[in-house]
């Protein structure tokens, strides 16, 4: 290797030390497995206790928006997929539904059921995903197998219906990609059994843990008003005891008919957050069983010409189906000019599509309101004044995602 | 109810703000940038707006005030939104800060800020979040082309 | 990577041996590969779904994570790595001990995938040398073990200077 | 062949095959001469900091270091007299109960002093 030159800090830290005696400043850095490789914490410490915390995260900076001014309304879905990775269901159908209130489109009632199911479903996979991370950051090597092997059944089952394992690119404004195959619902029911035999054991393994309660009791404590005034939201302002979850304050697509709890915490700590987010996928599978009796017949994606492909039958027979399908594919559905501000309950919190159109193929500007950004704004307040140990479960149990941090 | 707040902020600042529209189920407010920190401080004391969701702008070259900049609050006592919108001229594109009432402002406006090029009145910290030292330009604006990258390591030959 | 130029050497005893040596090394390292997962995008989820029990890559001996440079062989990049991100990819990899071996793990690392603007650096093999470069975003899990298993059957076939620089 | 002299060719045993195996690495094996990012700390990616780490440990871990040796030679002493008292005499176990008595009154003084929660704060 050349002697080349030093290479660049892409960031300057707040503080660099020397202005409180006998502290060091340490970086647990961009690629440290405990913030998931893309934020990195400039920790002040006094022997081991963290004094300051200067958290820059950026380093999945891909560029979305920047995409998204370049490509068509329908060409930038897989695009949203990969925002929240780990529930990218749930991405995909916030932003299909702020397209579809632009355009005026009202979604046929079938797809209004799927999307919800398979919304929780996502989120379902996303909470596994988290648990899983943080139970095996704190050594909790079993309960992390428990975990991602369900997981690996639920990816599994959602690549039978959308094609791939974690980014789906399965919502269309207007509908769906394609309809369930047959089966699947069958399977799904075998799923749910499992997850109940497989959550039960880490419920066992964890809940009454004398490590656990001693690592995730009473540390990052977190205000309820704190929580709202540093913007946060989902299941770590659960957690604090406020019970604000947008499937029951503002109810959308099918969540007004079923019936579910918001479970809430109590102090607002590690532990509130392990358990908020435990019995929210309880309440996910109570909801998904409820939605599989529910799901009515009938087609998937509104017959509206102006976003929906023609059947290709259609297609290859007639003209008129042609130059649509065609213009569809190459321009894009045109969206009227507007904007809209559309907000869905994501896993991590409120998941908001500000999206400005002047009437084209290609939208004008698609921004990303992203629970996560907002939280790494945010935990600084949980880690000062706590063990530098401690920053691994609290980092956890906020759930983090680079994609949808730094877009 | 929820539409009652939104008639209440409307009939409150209908008079000063220079135009409120409701954009599908969000009232969206547009007000002068200097009024803009006056409207943010009454919504969130007099109308229980206490969660600033977002704060970005919207960039339109061929306009004279060229920055639209966007302010999305939350209030979680009525579950309502309010869009409040100010427009800013490219020369002297500056805002007065949140910071000094909502701590989600700091990371949102030094995003804003690196993105756009809108200045923050009062945000102290705006040092590059997305981005990293050294970077030249506001890659967000219109002007800036999508491929011109500014690498940090030389490239292998 | 360690692949020297081929110096010429009296044919016989000698050669005999050095590739009896380069075999067993080869064999040796090929089962002992210890990754340091340089995780940051979505093929994370990959990986997490390779390193957990259906798709076990600890069968092939390289699961063992190790978080730093000094104690690991095999760089896996695994999801995007922007222009924010890079002097942090090159520092870890000047940092790791030889031998090395680098994998590209996902569209991304290979060639910034479909993320070609001002943020994302187009392919890792810009600022490092790539070994391996595995397809897919993010790739199914028994891609990223054929990955790992051609990565082995090359380890196995090339040259390993242990003692000298040629022998 | 006494105990001891057993006990000291194990001994060189040990020693000698640790030395032999260093001394081959040092002679047979590659000589890297580390250079460049090599010789940087390694702080997760980012830039160190601190360079050179050659700050002194808060005077809090002196505290928990004392406790450990402490009750680490204990353990050596039991083993030593647990060998000794072969005939488990009165006498024997009277010496071991004084000896854990006074160890017993030393935890009462950590734990009341709160030495361990000290590093803590």
């Amino acid at each position: 290797m050349s002697a080349r030159p030093p290479l660049p800090n892409p960031i300057r830290a707040a503080f660099t030390g020397g202005e409180h005696e006998g502290t060091t400043v340490v970086n647990i850095g961009p690629s440290h497995p405990a913030t998931h490789g893309t934020v990195q914490i400039v920790a002040e410490l006094s022997g081991e206790r963290i004094l300051r915390a200067d958290v820059h995260c950026g380093y999945l900076h891909r560029g979305f928006e920047k995409e998204c001014e370049s490509h068509t309304w329908h060409n930038l879905i897989p695009y949203v997929d990969r925002l929240n990775y780990c529930s990218a269901l749930i991405n995909d159908f916030a932003y299909c539904e702020a397209v579809e209130r632009l355009m005026g489109i009202e979604i046929t009632p079938r797809c209004r059921y799927l999307r919800t199911l398979l919304a929780e479903y996502s989120r379902l996979a996303d909470h596994l995903t988290c648990t899983a991370a943080m139970l095996m950051e704190l050594g909790a090597m079993t309960a992390f197998l428990y975990l991602v092997m369900l997981r690996d059944y639920i990816y599994e089952h959602l690549a039978a219906v959308t094609g791939a394992r974690v980014t789906y690119s399965f919502g269309r404004v207007g509908g769906l990609a394609n309809d369930l195959p047959d089966g699947w619902l069958r399977r799904l029911e075998e799923i749910l059994r499992e997850y109940d035999v497989f959550v039960g054991r880490v419920h066992g393994l964890v809940d009454r843990n004398r490590i656990f309660i001693d690592r995730l009791r009473d540390v990052g404590v977190l205000g309820a008003e704190e929580a709202i005034n540093w913007g946060i939201t989902g299941p770590v302002l659960r957690s604090t005891g406020v019970p604000r979850d947008l499937r029951k304050d503002t109810p959308y697509l099918a969540y007004g008919e079923l019936d579910f709890e918001v479970p809430v915490g109590i102090k607002g700590d590690n532990y509130d957050r392990y358990y908020v987010r435990m019995r929210e996928m309880d309440e996910s599978v109570h909801m998904i069983r409820q939605l599989v009796d529910l799901l009515p017949p009938g087609p998937v994606s509104v017959d509206d010409r102006r976003c929906t492909l023609p059947d290709k039958r259609l297609v290859y027979t007639e003209i008129e189906s042609l130059i649509n399908h065609f213009k569809l594919i190459i321009d894009g559905p045109q969206v009227p000019a507007g904007e809209v501000y559309t907000a869905h309950e994501g896993a991590n919190g409120e998941l908001g599509f500000y999206i400005v159109s002047t009437g084209g193929g290609v939208p004008y500007k698609v921004h990303v309101r992203a629970p996560s950004f907002v939280h790494v704004g945010a935990i600084h307040r949980m880690l000062e004044g706590y063990q530098l140990a401690d920053l691994v479960p609290t980092f956890g149990s906020v759930n983090m995602i680079g994609g949808e941090c730094d877009r | 109810m929820s539409v009652g707040v939104h008639d209440r902020v409307a009939a409150r600042w209908g008079a000063q703000a220079l135009e409120v529209a409701d954009s599908h189920g969000t009232l969206a407010i547009l007000v002068e940038p200097a009024r803009l920190a006056e409207v943010a401080r009454s919504l969130k004391d007099e109308f229980g707006f206490n969660l600033l969701l977002d704060v970005t702008a919207v960039d339109w070259p061929e306009r004279t005030p060229r920055f639209d900049v966007v302010y999305h609050f939350y209030s979680t006592r009525d579950f309502v939104r309010v869009r409040l919108k100010a427009r800013v001229p490219v020369d002297a594109p500056v805002v007065d800060s949140l910071v000094p009432l909502y701590n989600s402002a700091r990371f949102a406006e030094r995003e804003c800020h690196e993105m756009y090029g809108i200045e923050f009145r009062g945000n102290a910290d705006l040092r590059p979040i997305l981005l990293y030292e050294g970077f030249v330009g506001h890659p967000l604006r219109k002007d800036y082309p999508k491929h011109r990258e500014q690498p940090l390591v030389p490239y292998r030959k | 990577m360690s692949a020297g130029p081929q110096s010429s050497r009296s044919p016989g005893a000698l050669e005999y041996l050095t590739t009896k040596k380069d075999e067993f090394v080869g064999w040796a390292r090929k089962f002992s590969l210890f990754p340091y997962p340089f995780v940051t995008a979505c093929c994370a989820m990959e990986f997490m779904a390779v390193s957990s029990s259906p798709y076990d890559t600890d069968r092939f001996g390289a699961a063992l994570p190790r978080f730093s440079p000094r104690q690991s062989d095999l760089l896996m990049v695994v999801g995007t790595v922007t222009h924010k991100q890079a002097p942090v990819l090159r520092r870890v990899y000047e940092q790791m001990c030889e031998p090395k071996w680098v994998i590209a793990f996902g569209a991304c690392a290979t060639s910034g995938g479909f993320y070609q603007n001002y943020a994302a650096l187009a392919g890792i093999d810009k600022i490092i040398p790539v070994d391996l470069y595995i397809p897919g975003c993010p790739p199914r899990p028994e891609m990223v073990i054929d990955g790992i298993m051609k990565l082995q059957d090359r380890i196995a076939r090339d040259r390993h200077p242990i003692l000298t620089e040629n022998f | 062949m006494n105990a001891y002299a057993g006990l000291l060719l194990y001994l060189a045993a040990i020693l000698g095959f640790v030395a032999l195996t260093l001394a081959l690495n040092r002679w047979l094996g590659p000589q890297p001469a580390p250079a460049g990012a090599k010789l940087e700390p390694f702080e997760c990616g980012a830039t160190a900091i601190e360079p050179v780490g050659d700050r002194a440990l808060p005077v809090k871990y002196y505290g928990i270091a004392v406790v450990f040796i402490l009750f680490d030679l204990e353990t050596v002493f039991l083993y030593l007299w647990a060998l000794g008292a072969q005939p488990l005499t009165a006498a024997a176990l009277a010496g071991f109960a004084v000896f854990v008595a006074l160890l017993a009154l030393i935890m009462v003084y950590v734990w009341r002093s709160g030495l361990l929660e000290e590093i803590t704060r």
